[in-house]
């Protein structure tokens, strides 16, 4: 079982006020808290192990090349990828996204093709398709969900057709909390050869995942979303699929030979990492990925789940809320409205409180149009939340009900 | 009165709040008695779009003074919406243009006019100005 | 004056042994070393402040976002651009590259135009500028060299056609040194309506840069080679410019309204920040900027170049020695070979006497193909370093002349 | 000898040294005794190439084991691949493809052989192995 007392003790930031308020941090979603062994990892490098990697040969550049090398190692074994060099460290899930729709586009996409997404999609994972499929006149389609939040998977057949080049969906839905089936979603795909990538950004704090046993193409995950820094992810991609496509970004490191006539390009995963690496954060996500399972996923999730049922059953008495995405294989967010509450009014309200909720659109536009709704509340937890926050969080809603009733 | 004298005279009305639950609580009721806009006005072309809540504006020359109505989705918006208008409406659009603002930040209500706060704050001065400045330019040219 | 005891104090790393030797750093052209207020810039970010940004209406959101924002003041006044919305931020010089040469490309470059780089260029600005070439079946023209690594630039009006359309050029040469005339080019270049782009990536720590008095249309800078963190670069863009290109990649923040039919991307800077950014990569630059602003990038240069001079002296006398480049206007490092001493062979000794120096093809093989040398030893200094490092780094020469003589 | 038994031997020798410097003034004059390779095989094809130094190998099949020549531009690097070669020369396929060699890390050596090197010493150790498995096959064809 979690200590959760001794987890908090391990993140700083969370000992704050917001003026006379103890944070509340339930913005999970769009970021998460930094362990101190996190924070620790980076200023350890800075302060002892800084260099340049993979050229020099020099002891610190030597060392600071194993210490990235291994991290790679890390997250290969954290994602069960087969290979190591399947690992890209990119600068986040977007930037992975768009690795994948640039390159794979210029190789595999033409005139009149198809890439599917689904209608729960964060604009990370529509516009780069929207942005390519422009390019090559090809086709954005789309699978809908229903009032539950949930993919109409009978739909799904018709959408996957010989025209369908990749699919692009997202494992755990940012704005709804959905849980998609993916793995019954990539099986139908692979039926029609068509690749699957899958946006990992909101899962892998929360799942186990094992791309292998997926069998998934792609997946995509950003390091600040699990614990880790900003300006670092992860793109896993399947060694044939990462062979054949042509390099993103041109520059130092992802080259063999070099002269002005024609270049030759590194091997995987170089191929695709164009210039000075950032080091400190592939060793800092890695410290996070030690943090994930030292803390074990699973118990992670347990604590995750029962906050969210705990939060889940006290919001259900509040008069007009409407709860946004219903589900049933949920992630540990809610989503709600109150009918007669603008979200900002409420989130304004809240933030006073001292408690970090996200009001807006959540880059998800789509679905709140889809829902007929400017934005929600939303409510994230973390392994570092507990149901006195949820209390606190509670009676800050029912302030925010009294004020504007 | 000047724009001046409003913005003390609405910074005098905030001094009496000694926390923030009674001046937002003043806000909110201040948004809830805004002179709501014209329906006919309440359109995509009025509209000041932000990420979280929007607001629409509409001016007009009226004897040679600006006369501003508007409305938003968010109720505190709206409350702010209601103080811009009261300091900015019914004035010549010279005076609009060359005044700075200062009362919302003296209020302590800064942080709704963060450019990144999107509420469509920003953007509804911006505009008041716009709209001042083509008043003016329309003015000269008659 | 600069009291260079109190610097080195500021860098932890500098106590560092190598084995039994103290560590030489003079691999500050692959990479520098931070100062303390960056390392806890970074630090006090995770512990206190971290947040994602521009989206939340909560308080740490709120000053995340303003910090963030004012970093890109305090790297508007530091290139002195006319708008802070002309500062992007990006991953480092290889992403500000390939961030113009993908989306310029696509709006301006067509078959059988040209891009005109030099024969000097670092591998991020050769290779970028070849993928979209043969994308779009246009050529690369290259301005070449003469031994002593200054352009000739009497060759630079036959290449400066009506065909070019971007000409790209490093400000300082990370394999020779040499400071190009870069004001006079820019010049040249506009007499003939062509926007030049500057690989500020050598140059920002040695000189002071004004891209308004330059004139320059694109400059590009990483902050790990200016005392600050890895993963943050900069892009600056002429507001005419980025007003014109299409969006590099797609994402959270850069788009105003997203529907699956349409998207309509957001102003400047945002439009070209796709996905979270790095909050912590770019506050550490802010930091690494005040630490030049307060040292005075005036001062910074004189200690570089007194050191530069010191060891050119000390080099001079060694036999067999040859410069690689010897422009009379030069940044501060040294790349030379000795005529009977392979680069690997020497760079081991020096390692193991605890030299950080870089021994290889710098990510620079036009040049050692132009020299014929697999490689130099490349010595480079920094404000943090001393005479007397430089006497150790002579006093290791001399061991290795001994060892291989 | 057998593979084990030279690596042993080598592994004696350098235990004479207790500095590195002497170890590395060792190497280096082994680099400066290489046989050298024949000059029609210090071509492209037989190169092995890295970013920092490069090494050129050769490979023969003579009476069922296998002959390694091989040059490298660094006399460091060469010093390694002479050690290497005589590892590995004048044995059977078999025994080559079989042998997981750790004399380089044992002598403290460790770090020329990191992939990150790039000094070419990685890829011929992969290479040498890939002439005995094409030395192996032709044998078990012919
Ligand atoms: C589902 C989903 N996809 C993609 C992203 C984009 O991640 P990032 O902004 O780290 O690139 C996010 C987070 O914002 C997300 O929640
Ligand atoms: C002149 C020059 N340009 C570009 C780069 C690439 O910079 P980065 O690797 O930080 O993207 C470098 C440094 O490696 C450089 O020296």
């Amino acid at each position: 079982m979690i200590n959760v007392e001794h987890i908090r003790n391990d993140f700083p930031i969370l000992k704050t006020h917001i003026s006379k308020y103890p944070l509340v941090y339930f913005d999970n979603a769009a970021t998460t808290q930094k362990p101190i062994s996190v924070i620790n990892r980076i200023s350890d490098y800075y302060s002892n192990e800084n260099s340049n990697i993979h050229r020099g040969a020099h002891y610190l550049s030597q060392k600071a090349t194993e210490a990235y090398e291994n991290a790679r190692k890390t997250l290969q074994k954290f994602l069960n990828a087969e290979n190591s060099h399947e690992i890209i460290f990119t600068r986040g899930t977007t930037e992975s996204i768009n690795l994948v729709a640039s390159s794979f586009a210029k190789k595999f996409l033409n005139q009149d093709d198809e890439v599917l997404i689904s209608a729960m999609e964060h604009h990370s994972n529509i516009v780069p398709w929207q942005l390519v499929c422009e390019e090559k006149s090809a086709h954005l389609k789309v699978i809908p969900m229903d009032e539950n939040g949930e993919l109409i998977m009978d739909k799904l057949d018709s959408l996957l057709t010989e025209k369908t080049k990749i699919f692009a969906i997202t494992h755990v839905s940012n704005s709804l909390g959905t849980i998609n089936p993916i793995k019954e979603i990539i099986k139908k795909a692979h039926a029609k050869n068509i690749p699957v990538l899958i946006d990992g950004a909101q899962a892998v704090s929360h799942l186990k995942v094992d791309v292998q046993e997926l069998d998934c193409d792609f997946y995509c995950m950003s390091a600040h979303k699990i614990y880790g820094p900003m300006g670092v992810g992860v793109l896993y991609g399947k060694e044939k699929w990462l062979e054949k496509m042509p390099p993103y970004q041109g520059g130092g490191e992802m080259i063999k030979d070099v002269t002005f006539e024609k270049t030759t390009f590194n091997e995987l995963p170089f191929k695709f990492e164009a210039g000075t690496p950032n080091v400190a954060g592939v060793l800092g996500l890695e410290a996070a990925i030690q943090f994930v399972q030292k803390t074990g996923i699973e118990n992670i999730a347990n604590v995750e789940d029962e906050l969210l049922h705990y939060a889940y059953g006290k919001l259900q008495k509040f008069e007009k809320i409407r709860f946004i995405g219903n589900a049933k294989n949920r992630a540990s967010l809610i989503s709600f409205v109150f009918e007669d509450i603008h979200p900002y009014d409420a989130g304004t309200i809240l933030d006073k409180l001292g408690i970090a909720v996200r009001t807006g659109h959540h880059c998800a536009q789509p679905v709140m149009d889809f829902f007929g709704i400017p934005g929600t509340i939303r409510a994230s937890f973390s392994v570092y939340n507990t149901k006195e926050e949820i209390d606190i969080f509670i009676k800050a809603l029912e302030k925010v009900r009294e004020m504007f009733g | 009165m000047t724009i001046k004298e409003i913005e003390q005279e609405i910074i005098s009305e905030f001094e009496m709040f000694d926390d923030w639950l009674d001046k937002y609580n003043y806000i909110i009721e201040l948004g809830k008695s805004v002179q709501e806009i014209a329906p006919q006005y309440k359109e995509q072309q009025y509209l000041i779009k932000g990420c979280q809540s929007q607001v629409w504006l509409h001016a007009k020359l009226d004897e040679g003074k600006v006369v501003f109505t508007a409305d938003s989705d968010a109720l505190i918006t709206k409350g702010i919406v209601h103080l811009l208008i009261r300091v900015l409406t019914n004035q010549t659009p010279d005076y609009i243009i060359n005044t700075e603002l200062d009362f919302i930040e003296k209020i302590g209500l800064k942080e709704h006019l963060s450019p990144t706060r999107s509420n469509g704050l920003v953007n509804m001065i911006k505009q008041m100005k716009l709209y001042a400045l083509a008043f003016k330019t329309k003015m000269q040219n008659q």
